[in-house]
């Protein structure tokens, strides 16, 4: 087991991935000769050439049209959309095809694309380069949803990803390509669906992914530290489809949730999650759950606004405290 | 290197194509009266009047072995393709036998094992698709190419410009047909689009391409011949402009009140079947009463097999409603390995 | 007061903010000499030339851009997307752009653009012309959302949104075009927020919107007349800001609900109505809330699978009885 | 009908555009320490080495005027539409007294009052918006044109293609203005677009295009006159490509690795302002001290006022955050009237 960074770790599920199998190529602005701006292909293009490891064009729509199309005759490939704000150019073939042909072919063609973006805020980016958009591409059946919140898990399921048989998005965020963790040393494929439970607890259920994940585990220390409540954090890696059984189980032993995201409220993770307790486990309840999301508002540039606008690990303490009557 | 075919189509091909031109005509025709009947659903976009383009362009080609990719309107560039047109029929009706199993519809017809990939509803998805399926089979080096028909409006989408600089960039193995029937629904295309030589537009992305009266199968033959094998031969992309009509409404909902009575009076008389029927006529190779037979033969066949077929075959089964949404036991989604 | 279709009463509309303001454009595919594919622009053209009434290149992201350009120095563009599965080529626009120039300005510049668009399954359209996409258009801020739920709403909504300095998108269903319902005969302008209460009960509130709120009010005709239970029925024709107060109050009354929605449920309208009510009046519910979605699929071609897809009434009335513990 | 001005700029507007470049320079290489510093945040992208592009084209226009509408690298258009530097500075700083009260940062800049629409960050988007603008000057029947800057690589977005089409199609007073820079990131521009030159991919909108050496500041304006002139006689729109370099990275975080020393040295020697210094030098007009007063003049009003005025400006208030995102007390939001 060694420590890799976040970056590294994708790095690596790329190469091997590209090492195992000649029909896997990657494309996406920048990640060739260059590397990619978040250095997740770092190496690849002197080594897979510009054939397998390509450079495109500003073209969303069109790279990842012709992602798609090359996966419908076995082409593998990995697209990476440099933020994922610019995935809005991309939606009309990510949902238009690459969810809907295997249904409309009648089980036919598939897609197994897999789109990599980092989300998320970043610092200062604004309102254009801010967006976190995973509850828009959760909402629509035929597609995958991942997103990891450590190098072991970005490793295993970019591998995952690249060869299962759908289509795939992961979600990434750019405030987590540089941290650390630990990655197996052995060939590691971490499953498309379910979830982790990142820590054990029984007093309340912390609902995370990605980036909140972090805050939710720096939250529980504090929690069982100074308020002695043991909070269980559970690691929603999958979106879509969502894990109905986990989030069941948890809920059933603690009674109360909490559900964090970095998102705007509206429509999003939190909502669904909670829809989810209400319809399977509603009388396990002994509290309103609740969310805890960021400001309804677009990303403002200025620092301290910012920072108002996402949510803290206090935000996080101060509900569960709110959700247990303390 | 360029291995050039014989432009000129054999007197026997000819025969053949007009046959299978009057299959397309009578086809299409019979799908407007089932659709008039409710036995087919949804939108319905017909061909009758284009039949020489995908007639034309494919039989040029390596149908079943090239790829093939096209918008809506497609069920003749399937057919042409090598699908049943039992299964066709079948898929228009929403029967299990069709050949998306009922799920597709008229603008979803898909036949991957003859390499039809589709059949899109949304009028700029196939540009990158066609060149996503050159790029896979630049990858596996085959001598296959795709050839991706769209209609002229739709080259007014982002994902012309994006698919054909891509095209020209990578040196891909896609031929572009653009069927320019003057109309995006019922908005002539000088309303719509600042050069309506659509041949000409492709000039900023260094792409030969050509302009050529679709409305006459051996021009559409001859000219098909030669960008295919350009682009077989390994120059990257070609763009083929077919200057055609479409005789009916843009799909079954439109009236065709914005074209003149003159204009599709102009246009009728070029009738592709009619055209090459008369010309084999005046050669003296063929008669009335073999076009005659021929039809009624064809007529026959439609109503004896394909409709009956159709009409036989029973819907899809409820469980289905779930059933091709994601892989089936992927191993991958529980961290397994095939 | 008159009756109207849904589509004359979108049309009167055009036609009297045009009359009103020489700055009121309407634009879209075939909406100029074609009259629009729903007639919601018929006659137009004659009246108001090409300058005005512009017929479009379908080119979703550009004319859509363009328009909210024209919005920026005094035009106020009426754009018709003529379905809204081609709405995904113009997101990039509508989010990146429109929702966010207020804002991203400090408030110099507004967009004040109307995009309208149907959504919902009609019969059988396939996968890519049946979506349902107003949970993507109400998760992210800046954007109004509204919808109509008929003639007089679709009349005065659109009329309102014309004026109003927001962008706003009106979500439609291709299926209404023809229903018909009053309009009043004098100018009206329909609130662009709140929520109507389309039928007043006790026992139950069902939430519901456009094409939705119909399958409801005939599911309480038949809950009063078959099973004695008196259901509300709340038509929220605004989707973004959601009021929540006004659902608050209805719960409030009725202790139960159920949402309807015609979309495929996950992170849906139904997902953020729960979560209003988790988080605003969680102990005013004697039970669990409950959603009646579509299947979580593409929608299949097949008239009978399509059906299946697709909530009705019947599926409500299932809902509301196992909601009332009957 | 064409009322040409003179395309050679005088004696003083080269003097003056001499300083104006300058003092372009030194404010962005001040944000640089700032950002260096950490004083100003996110995403910067500076013009240095591009500065006779926007000062060229819009001393030929008129600024405050015209319409102009750019990407994130939009500093310089800003000041020369004439934004209070101080205002765009305190921006940076992410100051309430910054031109976006701080809300947008360096790369959404706007200054309505100006005629400056905006600077942002996705680089296909001010396409169809610029088209849009000039639409509605259009319509008002306005004596103003639209300027759209924009990248090379931006020209490979779906949106230049189909607001090319639009403005072109309803002759629209844009002007495209291509700051061909070479890369777009760190790709060069024959490794993402088929068709190097800029001006050749417009002829498939028939659209007058032109290639200009963007380092020269007399050939930007001379080209600037004629365009501009064109566009605002009512012949739609007009695409010109000025062929630059900028010096620093892309952004902040890049190394600029990809770019050899050697393209870097070439470009370097054909520095706009050095290049138009030495030749008012070499005409005798201008002598080396008086550029060393004029830098140090520069370099005193940047320090002393703009830096200060951003430095000492406070931060919006907390009660901000949720402001602009709608309009505040639209009376149509509750069924009112205005
Ligand atoms: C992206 C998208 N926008 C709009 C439509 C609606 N639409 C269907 S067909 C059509 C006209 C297409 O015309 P053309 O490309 O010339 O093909 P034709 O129908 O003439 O064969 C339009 C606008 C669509 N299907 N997809
Ligand atoms: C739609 C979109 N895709 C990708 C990016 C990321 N990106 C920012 S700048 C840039 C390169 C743009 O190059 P060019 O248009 O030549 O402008 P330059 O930076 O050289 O001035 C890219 C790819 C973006 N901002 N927007
Ligand atoms: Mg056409
Ligand atoms: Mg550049």
């Amino acid at each position: 087991m060694h420590q890799l960074m976040f970056w590294e770790a994708i790095r690596r599920a790329h190469d091997e991935e590209m090492d195992n199998d000649p029909m896997v190529i990657c494309m996406g602005e920048d990640i060739g000769v260059v590397g990619g701006t978040y250095k997740a292909t770092q190496g690849l293009y002197d080594k897979y050439g510009p054939e397998r490891v390509m450079d495109t064009p500003i073209s969303e729509n069109g790279y990842t049209g012709l992602a798609i199309g090359a996966s419908f005759i076995g082409v593998r490939p990995i697209v990476e959309i440099m933020s994922v704000n610019f995935a809005w150019l991309a939606m009309d073939q990510i949902f238009n095809t690459a969810a809907k042909v295997r249904y409309m072919s009648g089980g036919q063609l598939e897609a197994p694309v897999v789109i990599r973006s980092p989300g998320g805020t970043a610092h200062q980016l604004g309102a254009q380069h801010s967006a976190r958009m995973e509850k828009v591409f959760m909402g629509i059946a035929g597609l995958r949803v991942v997103t990891p919140s450590n190098p072991k898990q970005a490793y295993g399921l970019l591998k995952s990803a690249v060869r299962c048989n759908d289509p795939v998005f992961i979600n990434e965020h750019e405030l987590m390509y540089n941290m650390k963790g630990d990655v197996p040393d052995d060939e590691y494929f971490h499953p498309l669906e379910g979830l982790e439970v990142a820590r054990r607890g029984k007093d309340i259920s912390l609902f995370a992914y990605n980036i909140s994940v972090h805050w939710c585990l720096q939250a529980a220390e504090i929690l069982a530290s100074q308020y002695q409540i043991d909070a269980e954090v559970i690691d929603l890696y999958t979106l879509s489809p969502l894990d109905r059984k986990g989030i069941v189980k948890s809920v059933s032993k603690t009674h109360r949730a909490v559900i964090v995201e970095e998102a705007e409220p509206t429509v999003g993770v939190g909502a669904e999650i909670m829809a989810i307790i209400n319809e399977e486990c509603f009388y396990e309840l002994d509290a309103a759950p609740a969310r805890v999301s960021a400001a309804n508002v677009p990303i403002p540039y200025n620092h301290r606004l910012e920072k108002e606008a996402i949510p803290d690990v206090e935000d996080v303490i101060k509900t569960v405290l709110a959700t247990l009557g303390r | 290197m360029s291995n050039l075919k014989n432009t000129q189509l054999s007197l026997e091909s000819k025969k053949r194509l007009l046959k299978e031109m009057l299959f397309g005509r009578r086809f299409e025709e019979r799908c407007y009266e089932a659709y008039v009947e409710r036995k087919i659903g949804g939108f319905l976009h017909l061909y009758s009047g284009e039949e020489a383009c995908a007639y034309g362009i494919l039989d040029a080609a390596r149908p079943g072995n090239d790829y093939v990719i096209t918008s809506y309107r497609d069920h003749i560039h399937a057919i042409k393709s090598g699908t049943d047109p039992k299964r066709l029929m079948a898929e228009l009706y929403g029967k299990v036998t069709g050949c998306c199993k009922g799920l597709g519809g008229s603008m979803h017809i898909f036949d991957v094992d003859k390499h039809f990939m589709g059949g899109y509803a949304l009028v700029g998805g196939p540009f990158p698709l066609a060149a996503g399926i050159a790029k896979g089979i630049q990858m596996k080096k085959g001598e296959q190419i795709c050839i991706c028909f769209l209609g002229d409006a739709a080259n007014n989408q982002g994902t012309f410009h994006e698919s054909l600089n891509m095209a020209k960039l990578w040196n891909l193995p896609v031929l572009y047909v653009c069927e320019n029937n003057l109309y995006g629904i019922g908005t002539r295309i000088d309303r719509s689009t600042a050069v309506v030589d659509q041949y000409k537009r492709v000039s900023g992305y260094n792409i030969p391409s050509r302009q050529v009266d679709g409305q006459d199968i051996e021009k559409v033959y001859a000219a098909a011949v030669e960008a295919i094998d350009y682009v077989r031969s390994g120059n990257g992309p070609y763009f083929l402009e077919l200057m055609t009509y479409r005789y009916r409404g843009h799909s079954m909902s439109d009236s065709n009140a914005y074209r003149s009575k003159s204009e599709e009076r102009i246009w009728g008389k070029r009738d592709p079947i009619i055209t090459l029927r008369d010309r084999l006529i005046e050669a003296g190779e063929f008669s009335q009463e073999e076009y005659q037979t021929m039809d009624a033969e064809i007529l026959d066949e439609i109503e004896s097999e394909v409709i009956k077929f159709a009409e036989e075959s029973p819907e899809p089964p409820k469980e289905m409603l779930a059933k091709y949404v994601l892989a089936e036991n992927d191993p991958y989604v529980t961290g397994g390995r095939r």
